[in-house]
């Protein structure tokens, strides 16, 4: 075991626990001012509710050695997960440490989703969606590509630090959420006024600093992959906010900030699955054409009058979906991609991709389905004229004003 | 020349707008009030320990300065679109108005509406 | 009296405050307000995918009660200060008040102001 | 019926709303606005390095539109309840209204108040 | 000496340096707009005026050998404290580095207790509170518990980060001061408005994040210790938050996002003294019954009108004295609580819990006192009525509105 | 290589990363409102446009070995930088974390400069003027100083972490910016509304945090010099920022709330050149000394009438200058100071401030004065009236109100 290490992967998890609030605060600032409370509530909730359950079911289920599907049960409750290593995840880091740097994970892939069905969605069903969607579509998802005996993980899939797992997953359940449930009373095909765009520059920089301990915590050592990750994750995202500049600039005549801002995300997302894989100057041709890719996915969303209005699925499914792609042409560290000679490498990619869309968009469209007829999901028309604050938690932003 | 003042719900104040735009009343003020009538006024919570009343709540104010034959019509439009039968719907108040000036153009009267 | 309501540009405001200090015009109410006239509205961008219009654009909204004699020359020094001759200037209207009061020394009428 | 206008101090302004509920006028419309007066303006510092002059101080503006019988009444509490001696204390100002209307009922009037 | 064990010091001390921060802005939300800087010019003076004190005298007070009331003088001015280890407090890291970490945990308690006279509160009393309270409170109390020879040390008191040292001390003046300063002139019982949520959610997101640097910081290495009170620092706040969330929904009908964000920093103060000596099961338990028993501290508070309006006591002093009690419950890691036969534990965690809230309870008591007879420490009411952000710095948060 | 130094570098990097949103709201909160967004987005252009202009030309030029004046060429676009450690620069880490560390000290530089000519700076020009600033002022300065073969570090100028190269070097050219460019037309000498004061304490927070990565990360290993120099960075502007209290008090009556800000924010660009050369009680000296220093910078500032209203020349050029001198007068760890004998050191320092003072003052100028003429820098009259958020982005920071 190594103290470096150690110090290492809990600082990283902290880093990871920060991003949470800061998709409350990226979210929060765009939505209107009558709703800002509720997005927070929400992001915040699923740090609670998936952290609660992590210990509980959801670290075994994902991370036990178990069958190609889903992982074993003898790791329930957190049972023997102790100080010493597990090494076929990290063989430097008390598995406690291994186990709360993937809790944070698990607590923000849901948190990501809830921007599709914002200023909408009723509280109560939720956190129920939260908890069952952690257990039905994360935690295999997760096991598949990430746990000892993960199918796809045997396959040879690549996704360094959540690309598939995290960004294309949560995108995915988006755009089946702004499928299945009605669009907001007043939506009309267009958007909305943000409440706060200081506050989604200052959830675009929380998660940002996270995602450093994201990625390049990913690799569970504090060693030659974590740098390189780390820069990676540096310069990737610096390419795709500058792609979303010039193209709004070109585009619009005035670059625009809060697609900067969204190019940054999309950027992130997108070289999330490559970090330890591609060199640097690999990582800004990702993030470049991840803002091409992205802001044209955006575009599509608009024309296709989804109200999916935070973009969701177009910053974090496709971008994490073109980033897992991108790893199989652009790896060369640890792997070899299509431009490499990688052909195999590059189809198990697409094989990943497709087999983990398609679940998760299969599943999470059955859930909120049923969910939604079983329940109703989504608050009635005047609750949601008169805001959810009020609503569903009897507050409001700024009681003063 | 009158000036129709209206506090209607926050959540009625993009239909009230639509409805005077289709109708041609275009020109219009607004801003953010709090006011109390008979409604009681909301209740918050605080930190779910104890509640607190907010008895002002949250309006929009209107204010179109218009012609005296279009008061009615105004009223009409209004409080059709701002209606919803629960305690809260709003006032409106019409109050004279001896001049109007454009300052772009420098014209006066009816003219600078 | 009269009171005076003109609705100005943001920008213009602290223009329009100046020249009526200048001329001895110190009492006066201001807050912010969004507006619409025959002006457009402008376009705000949404991440640069697309464009949103809002119709409803800032401006500053004062308000000063003066003596009867002293109505035009307060449209003068506000039209004057405001005005830029684009759409969006502005608009002045001049309202009957029947009475002020002075809290401070329970003046009242035309000493109060 | 009137509309009384009173500019308060921030401060003075729960006093005054509770004394206007205490002698049963609920109906209210407030919201911020600066104003200057008489009064100087505040200074603020900037970073202790330098003063600046605000010389629009914040305060609230009530509107309450009443009976005419009732305008002493009004003016009296709110004066009463706003009273501090020092400078900035307020103004109240009396505007004629012409007619009112309550949404929720379609009562015009004094039944609409 | 170890770099690993240094690298988690340190980083666990910035951690906890914009902890303090964080109590700005979860503070500063709940007051209304006129006093949020000086909520904030509070906070942050804490951090310069005990930063520079426990640099000259507090270290030495709290941490130098000495007798068992009080640490000696050796240490003054930080004298011979230097690169090598100090092997009683940590040996794997400079002791400067200890240092450091412990003068975080000396700055963050005061700032805690500014809560209960908010927006009452003058100035420079208020420096001179700082200041003496550090000196006369902290410090002795930190020795105590900590120090090289304090008697509850030697006792066996267990207090793993300072739940008791650090929050139960904090709320036990907050109590002391409500009992003795006058309440504010508006004050009816009742509460405040608070002039921006969101800011709360900032500062409890702050919090948390930094909190992790708090409680696994404290093992002062970076090994299997520390990832078990990183993880017990993460479940027991989200069952606190879960606890909140779900009474205030039963009892008010719909789940209050303060609520839930107080309960989170009641689970965290809860979790404190015992973050390294139970398991993560046990520090579920601990954060969902903190709730319940902080929530009951907070009505109780209400209905004795007591004006400590941000419930400093009844979130940080309950939530702490909770939490070494729970210690003496549950402890089964390198100690045995009441659970596992420890009733001698159990016995020694209620005389240490007495002997602090005894101490610091009499203490702030006399100098709240002493402090507000010979200079007043709140303000005039038309100060009050102005605020404090024009009265006592001449600033307003948004002079441009 | 070494695990834990790794650890702490990556760690470090990202707190310095975090720096530069702190800049944004730091500024942005002292902006007016209608400007708001414009400093923010200038702040993160820095990070993205020098971003990756430090992996394709900067680091090469600054780093690389190559001749007294300018670094080579052989790291161009990253080439070779990889997992080994380069033993002239950090022996402990893989070159890759020391590249990006220094990555994040290129990013903030320029993003402080825009202090300067906040609320009337053209978005393209200034995009152009961050790229060849970089490139043509701060390569060159860095490799000066900190390069492998650097004039001033061969002349042996001690600058810890960037007094000089940074903070002098930012505030020497804001001083060059505001002689250069027209004031704002409605600049009367005096100052500006500030539109948000508690996200002006947000930044010093996220600053204060992330400088404990710039100054402690420095040392490039996790041990008793990065300890030293955490513990100075905790020290000194606590100091400072006590210092501008006191004196904002003396002077005006009441105590800053802005002005402690600005005292933090100098104590530390103070104490970041000395870092790890002094002992804490010379941290503490040169933190209060700065604070006088700056203050009386600030004051004659606003007697020069000079439109840099954010200071920048104030706090970074004058606090990071006298720090870079007090570490000649101060320096007792691997150097000695003027204090102990060291009066070539002394010297040294001088001849270093003036060199680089110097160079940077008359290159901003001609970069500045050619950029203003061929393209223009400021905006018309009328884009600055409406604001540089509509004119410059098309965006409003808060469209509903
Ligand atoms: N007498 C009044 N003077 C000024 N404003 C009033 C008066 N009465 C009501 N208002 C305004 O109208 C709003 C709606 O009035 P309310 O009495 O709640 O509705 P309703 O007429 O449906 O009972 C109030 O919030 C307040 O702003
Ligand atoms: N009929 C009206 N009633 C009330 N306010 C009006 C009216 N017409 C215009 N305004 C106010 O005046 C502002 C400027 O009017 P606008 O028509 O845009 O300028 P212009 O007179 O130059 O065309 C508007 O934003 C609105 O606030
Ligand atoms: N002539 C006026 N027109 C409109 N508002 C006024 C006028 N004079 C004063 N006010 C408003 O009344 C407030 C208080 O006035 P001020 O003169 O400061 O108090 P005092 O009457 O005690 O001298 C001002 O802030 C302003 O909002």
């Amino acid at each position: 075991m190594s103290a470096g290490d150690t110090a290492w992967v809990l600082a990283s998890a902290a880093l990871v626990l920060l991003m949470t609030p800061g998709v409350a605060f990226f979210y929060g600032g765009m939505v209107r001012q009558k709703n800002v409370l509720s997005v927070i509530m929400q992001s915040f909730s699923s740090i609670m509710v998936v952290g609660v359950l992590w210990a509980l079911t959801g670290y075994t289920l994902a991370f036990a050695p178990g069958n190609p599907l889903i992982g074993g049960l003898q790791w329930l409750g957190l049972r023997g997960v102790w100080f010493s290593p597990y090494a076929a995840y990290a063989p430097g880091v008390p598995q406690l440490a291994q186990m709360a740097f993937q809790a944070m994970f698990a607590v923000i892939t849901p948190a990501l989703i809830i921007g599709a069905f914002a200023e909408r969605a009723r509280f109560g069903p939720l956190l129920l969606f939260i908890a069952l969607w952690s257990l039905l579509v994360y935690d295999p998802v997760a096991h598949w590509v990430w746990g000892y005996g993960g199918w796809l993980r045997s396959l040879g899939v690549l996704d360094f630090a959540g690309g598939i797992v995290v960004h294309m997953a949560a995108g995915t359940a988006a755009l089946a959420s702004a499928l299945v449930l009605r669009p907001r009373y007043d939506f009309d095909g267009s958007v909305i006024e943000p409440e706060n765009v200081p506050f989604v520059a200052l959830g675009a920089a929380l998660l940002w600093f996270g995602w450093f301990g994201f990625n390049a915590g990913s690799a569970l050592a504090a060693g030659g992959l974590a740098s390189l990750a780390f820069v990676n994750t540096f310069l990737a995202p610096a390419a795709a906010g500058l792609t979303w500049m010039i193209v709004t600039w070109a585009v619009r005549g005035k670059s625009s900030v809060l697609g900067t801002m969204a190019g940054l995300v999309a950027g992130l997302a997108a070289i999330t699955p490559a970090a330890g894989y591609v060199d640097p100057m690999s990582a800004i041709a990702i993030g470049a054409s991840a803002g091409l890719v992205t802001y044209g996915a955006a575009l599509l969303r608009v024309r296709m009058r989804l109200d999916d209005s935070l973009d969701v699925w177009a910053i974090h499914g496709v971008g994490g979906m073109w980033g897992a792609i991108a790893t199989g042409i652009f790896a060369d560290v640890g792997a070899a991609g299509l431009l490499y000679g990688g052909v195999r490498q590059f189809l198990v990619q697409l094989v990943g991709v497709a087999a983990v869309g398609a679940y998760v968009f299969a599943a999470s469209l059955a859930l909120f389905k049923l969910m939604d007829l079983a329940m109703g999901f989504t608050v009635k028309r005047h609750e949601e004229a008169i805001g959810l604050d009020l609503s569903e938690h009897g507050e409001t932003a700024y009681p003063e004003i | 020349m009158k000036k129709i003042e209206a506090v209607v719900r926050l959540e009625k104040f993009d239909a009230v707008k639509g409805a005077l735009e289709a109708e041609g009343f275009t020109g219009l003020t607004a801003y953010r009030v709090r006011g109390r009538g008979r409604q009681g006024g909301v209740r918050l919570q605080w930190r779910g320990v104890r509640e607190f009343r907010v008895d002002l709540i949250p309006k929009v104010k209107m204010e179109l300065v218009v012609d005296d034959g279009d008061v009615e019509r105004v009223i009409n439009i209004i409080s059709r679109a701002a209606y919803t039968g629960e305690v809260g719907d709003g006032k409106i108040f019409v109050i004279p108005v001896e001049d109007a000036y454009r300052i772009r153009t420098g014209e006066r009267g009816r003219d600078a509406l």
